[in-house]
């Protein structure tokens, strides 16, 4: 790239940028925290073909996978609101819809799609799992829920890993869309500090080295999780 | 990016425009390129025997990095002037166009005509687009009033729908430019017209645009002051500025301050 | 101890059991006989709840229930009074040789871990394992494999074990010395029910004989009668090929 | 909300929406099936015996999963052309399209060596060795016995990767490439802005039938290819 | 035939062959006896290269190469002209039973589809499972599987068959129907090396017994001279215990 950088600008703003890390980060971490146990549980009953649940699940991920996640953010930022305004009203609820911080918006639509994402990766992950293992844990006494925590979760994760790592990084890199509720993350904070002077090289440079930073370190903890998980496995060479 | 000249001595110049930003530019429903910016620089074309035009419709980032790049010549996107642009970009002498740029309120708000009064009276206003010229707008004037500011927020221009939000209460203001509201609410067609006894414009200033040429573009950029120099002497620009925005800004020109 | 009635359990058309009753007392040891594909281990599987029977009662120390309306509870009960060994091993991939054995003792049965421990290398000292702590399966010879799953099986010191041709994978060396400590089981008064091909096992051991062909008892005796004077055709069929050798 | 609200705009946003789903469609095409391509490469690299090659790969991927998506365009959009006018070929003017492709191949690419990836590690050893013993080449073991076993381990993972592209393909509109999504874009700035709820309903309504077509699809292939496989079902 | 010299081979710092030697003639039947974790799968595993030796060389037939230096070319030579007999079983999940014994055939040694169906149903009718052609692995009892695993084998009809145990898993009675098939199979002058604790096969059909222990080869003869008069005292343990029963 030719023309001259403004690297004050430069190095001035990837601070900038870097500030907004905690909000990316708390939001995927909440959304996290959400998907992974909830992206697991609907796997199950997807398998299981659960009657009511499993199609409910698949009508769920269909949509929310198949819809952009800023078309999602759009409508949930923008409907909802209303529709509580006038229930509130209704009701006479004393409270001011439009004064909810938006990174409630936030973990709420990122939770959802993570969940739905999360629910693909472990169906193919749990059936990679042999029903053997399963049974051995229930023939030793263990319950449903400790077999599936102490024997096909620790298996199931090991397949899943490489796959939640990828939805882990997309999910950082996503919450950029925040700055469509206003969110002051590491993306619109860059853009605001360009603004003045049009300095976008720059800002979308720093939004660069701040996104290789955090989702190479994240995808570094997984790949160590990963080796510490897998230790027990022998792969085709 | 120099040497794109032909044979004939003619020399191709990439204009970018903000595809999406109507009545200022936009691409239309059969694929043409028009706004008030736009056609202005056809015009300008038009004087220009020198030069071939192209349009190319994009999104004000790669406007932006696109100009800086050279990858295109010259963009418009009804930008504003401000200092450190300058390093950027060149300006040239001769603005492009006129802005207005106002507050939408609700009727029973009608009594506030500027900033100083918005933020006194501790009103919220609706996001605006971190690459939005309003913002600078508003950013420059908390800068000047440290004591007395907008409560500003950077958001998304698609969404974020001033009329709507300010009617629904859900803020108290927004920044929008005469054009829009004009054809939104105003225009008996208009998308917003049964608002039009619900909120109102209040214009608190008029601002020049300018096209953004590329650093290493200084002679075209003349030869466009020579063009847009004779275009205003000719009242073409009124005319268009009639056509897009419903009004002519000139007249207001000794107004204007920046 | 074990009470079994009228067990029917079919795969899609093709039915496997088809009412088989089997009464067991406590301290019987238990051998089915049978040829293979007959539904031995889907008889034990069902046992085990494994496998849901279509059909049948069951009925375990003052646990009763019905095959197909077991509530959870009493299937977890009646998992923690026995203990399975698998045909094919089916040992927790991810669990080395004695996480493996101690497993069960710690979650499934809340004993303390380093109680566990000492249990479940005592487990593994039995059959022989005693430098394979730290093994993960992939790791292990098959003998050596099916050797971990016996001893994660008698490391529950369940009421009754039901055993599906624990002796294959082994030479007869081994053979020999895992049916040495199924014989102190017995002696110890462990319940077992042992599906096997080891027909001195069974004449030794065993106090009762079960021939099982085409998911139906055939025949029932003691070891004895059994091989001594079978009445049906097929079992003497069978046992001729047997003994031939 | 009827004041709000007008259905009209919805109705009327899919025939202007429905043409632009051709650029959807072309790029996703063109995407996967070079992303793909990719995507075995960079797989058979990290699980291949070669040390540099498996560190070119992950590192490779870490980059490429790493950077937005919006930066990636910009960096290929200028930066390609840059370094390819140092051999004294201008591509400036080539069709965007070609630069939206180039884009997406090559983050697809990386994140589809995972899936491919882990599906492949997934698959017990001893299938491969079976093969082999019965006198396959490691060729044709990996592909008659391996790659229709991890193929279904991946099914998932890939469908993720799938309407994952179709929708960051929208991204193109950020160089002036429009899809459906930029169309709606368009559209809502056509009206000033407004009613752009009405146009992203009748957009994710479009995304959504075709999300849902794509899910067939791929559970079909899924029942198709996991013939005799024996799953956990918790009891 | 087959011959090996100084085969060695190391997992991580556990020495697990400590140079073997073996030379087979063709039509000889060898049989491999030994105690659980010797190394017996191992060697036959490094035989057909699904495990890299560290050191010895091989000769198959006209094929002569060493264990580390082998390329690929002579690998896969070398697996065309034997076929494996798993420990437990491998069956391609994704096949059935029919499709498993086929794949050898039609992709390993381009034998058109149609013919290869025609041995694939010969080699399953052999091993007695003509009424589960079209069954998948997940659906076959443990016997029946390792049946499948024999008739995978056989019908690639190659030069050498490494057994690893094939009867682990069978019933008595199949046990003598499969050691027949593989009687046969020796009849037929089909060279052999067998894993097995058959001890009556190992007498009948073997014309030479190798006895392992500990990475090495302990002993080695004809039937009559090992089961009659072991040399060895480590042997004659191994052999009392088994023959005791
Ligand atoms: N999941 C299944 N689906 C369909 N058929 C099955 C399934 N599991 C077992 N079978 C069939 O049920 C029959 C009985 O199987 P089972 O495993 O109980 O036999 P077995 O007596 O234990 O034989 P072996 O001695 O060979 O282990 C077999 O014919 C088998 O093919
Ligand atoms: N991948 C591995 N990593 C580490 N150790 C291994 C591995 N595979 C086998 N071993 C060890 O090598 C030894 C020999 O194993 P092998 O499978 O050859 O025994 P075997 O003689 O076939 O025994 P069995 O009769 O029980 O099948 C065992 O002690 C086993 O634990
Ligand atoms: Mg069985
Ligand atoms: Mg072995």
């Amino acid at each position: 790239m030719s023309s001259q950088l403004d690297f004050e600008f430069l190095i001035d703003t990837f601070f900038v940028a870097l500030s907004g890390v905690p909000i990316a980060l708390l939001i995927t971490v909440v959304a996290m925290t959400i998907a992974l146990p909830l992206g697991f549980l609907l796997a199950l009953t997807r398998i299981n073909r659960l009657p009511i649940l499993s199609q409910f699940s698949s009508v769920y991920v269909s949509f929310v996978r198949g819809t952009p996640v800023i078309v999602q953010i759009f409508i949930i930022y923008n409907s909802v609101p209303i529709l509580l305004e006038e229930i509130f009203q209704k009701y006479d609820v004393g409270m001011k819809v439009y004064d909810v911080n938006p990174i409630w918006y936030a973990f709420i639509v990122f939770s959802l799609n993570t969940t739905a994402i999360l629910i693909e990766v472990f169906r193919s992950a749990i059936s990679t799992v042999s029903k053997g293992q399963l049974e051995a844990a229930m023939a030793v006494g263990l319950t449903t829920l400790q077999a599936f925590r102490r024997i096909i979760i620790p298996q199931t994760l090991v397949v899943a890993l490489p796959n939640i790592c990828t939805a882990t990084v997309n999910l950082i890199k996503a919450t950029s869309l925040g700055y469509a509720m206003s969110l002051h993350e590491i993306t619109l904070r860059a853009q605001v500090a360009a603004n003045p002077g049009y300095n976008y090289v720059e800002a979308y440079i720093d939004i660069f080295l701040v996104y290789l930073i955090i989702c190479s370190l994240v995808e570094f903890l997984f790949k160590l999780y990963e080796k510490r998980l897998s230790k027990y496995k022998l792969v085709i060479a | 990016a120099d040497e794109a000249s032909s044979d004939s001595g003619v020399r191709k110049i990439k204009v970018a425009y903000d595809q999406a930003s109507k009545p200022i530019s936009w691409l239309d429903e059969n694929g043409n390129a028009t706004g008030y910016d736009v056609e202005v620089m056809k015009l300008v074309d038009e004087l220009l025997p020198d030069y071939e035009f192209e349009y190319v419709g994009t999104t004000n980032e790669d406007l932006l990095i696109g100009v800086t790049q050279g990858k295109y010549h010259v963009g418009v996107k009804n930008a504003f002037w401000t200092e450190e642009r300058t390093k950027k970009f060149i300006y040239p002498e001769e603005f492009l166009g006129l802005s207005s740029t106002g507050l939408v309120l609700k009727k029973e708000n009608e009594h506030i005509k500027t900033l100083e009064q918005f933020a006194s009276e501790n009103m919220t206003l609706a996001p605006i687009a971190a690459n939005n010229a309003q913002y600078t707008v508003i950013d420059e004037y908390n800068k000047a009033n440290p004591d007395n500011p907008v409560k500003l927020q950077a958001g998304d221009a698609f969404s974020v729908d001033v009329i709507q939000w300010v009617n629904e209460g859900r803020v108290d203001g927004g920044v929008s430019i005469e054009g829009p509201f004009e054809k939104q609410v105003l225009a008996e067609d208009g998308p917003y017209h049964n608002l039009v006894d619900e909120v109102v414009y209040n214009e608190f200033a008029v601002i020049k645009t300018w096209p953004l040429f590329n650093k290493e573009e200084q002679k075209f950029a003349d030869a466009y002051d020579e063009a847009i120099k004779k275009l205003k002497e000719d009242k073409k620009l009124n005319e268009l500025m009639k056509q897009f925005y419903g009004r002519d800004l000139f007249e207001v020109l000794e107004k204007v301050e920046r | 101890m074990l009470q079994i009635k009228n067990i029917h359990k079919s795969f899609g058309k093709n039915q496997i059991l088809k009412g088989v009753d089997v009464q067991i007392e406590k301290g019987d040891v238990t051998v089915i006989l049978g040829p293979s594909g007959s539904g031995k281990t889907t008889f034990l599987r069902c046992i085990n709840f494994l496998e849901r029977a279509d059909e049948g009662e069951i009925k375990v120390d003052n646990i009763e229930t019905s095959f197909n309306k077991a509530r959870k509870k009493d299937i977890l009960a009646i998992r923690k009074k026995t203990a399975f060994v698998f045909q094919n091993y089916s040992l927790f991939n991810n669990k080395t040789a004695l996480g493996n054995v101690t497993e069960g003792l710690v979650v499934g049965r809340k004993i303390p871990k380093a109680k566990a421990i000492e249990i479940g290398k005592q487990a593994l000292d039995k059959v022989g394992l005693s430098d394979k702590y730290d093994a993960y399966p992939s790791q292990l010879s098959g003998g050596q494999q099916q050797r971990v799953g016996i001893a994660r099986a008698i490391a529950v010191n369940p009421d009754i074990i039901l055993f599906d041709e624990p002796t294959s994978a082994l030479d007869p060396e081994l053979v020999g010395e895992v049916l040495e400590v199924m014989r102190t089981l017995a002696n110890e008064g462990k319940t077992m029910l042992v599906v096997t091909h080891e027909m001195s096992f069974a004449r030794d051991v065993a106090n009762k004989v079960i021939f099982m062909d085409d998911g139906v008892i055939v025949e029932e005796g003691t070891p004895d009668e059994i091989f001594a004077a079978p009445k049906e055709v097929r079992t003497q069929q069978f046992l001729k090929r047997i003994l031939r050798d | 909300m009827e004041k709000y609200f007008d259905a009209s705009y919805l109705w009327g946003a899919f025939p202007m929406l429905i043409p632009y789903l051709k650029v959807t469609f072309w790029v996703v095409i063109l995407t996967v099936l070079f992303g793909t391509l990719l995507g075995f490469m960079l797989a058979a690299m990290k699980v291949g015996n070669s040390k540099i090659a498996r560190k070119i790969a992950n590192g490779y991927t870490t980059v490429l999963r790493c950077t937005p998506s919006i930066v990636l365009l910009f960096l290929v959009y200028y930066g390609v052309p840059a370094l390819i006018s140092n051999i004294g070929i201008d591509i400036n003017d080539w069709d965007k399209i070609f630069f939206v492709v180039l884009t997406f191949t090559l983050q697809f690419g990386a994140i589809m060596s995972e899936v491919i990836r882990s599906a492949y590690e997934s698959i017990d050893k001893g299938q491969f060795e079976a093969a082999v013993s019965v006198g396959l080449s490691n060729k044709q073991a990996y592909w008659r016995i391996v790659v229709p076993q991890a193929f279904v381990v991946a099914l998932p993972n890939f469908g993720n990767a799938l309407l994952e592209l179709m929708k960051e393909g929208s991204l193109a509109y950020t160089i002036g490439l429009i899809d459906v999504m930029g169309k709606a874009n368009l559209i809502i700035a056509g009206n000033y802005n407004s009613h752009a709820l009405e146009i992203y309903i009748a957009i994710s309504i479009i995304y959504w039938i075709l999300s849902i077509a794509i899910e067939q699809f791929f559970s079909l292939l899924e029942k198709l290819f996991s013939k005799g496989k024996q799953v956990i079902k918790s009891v």
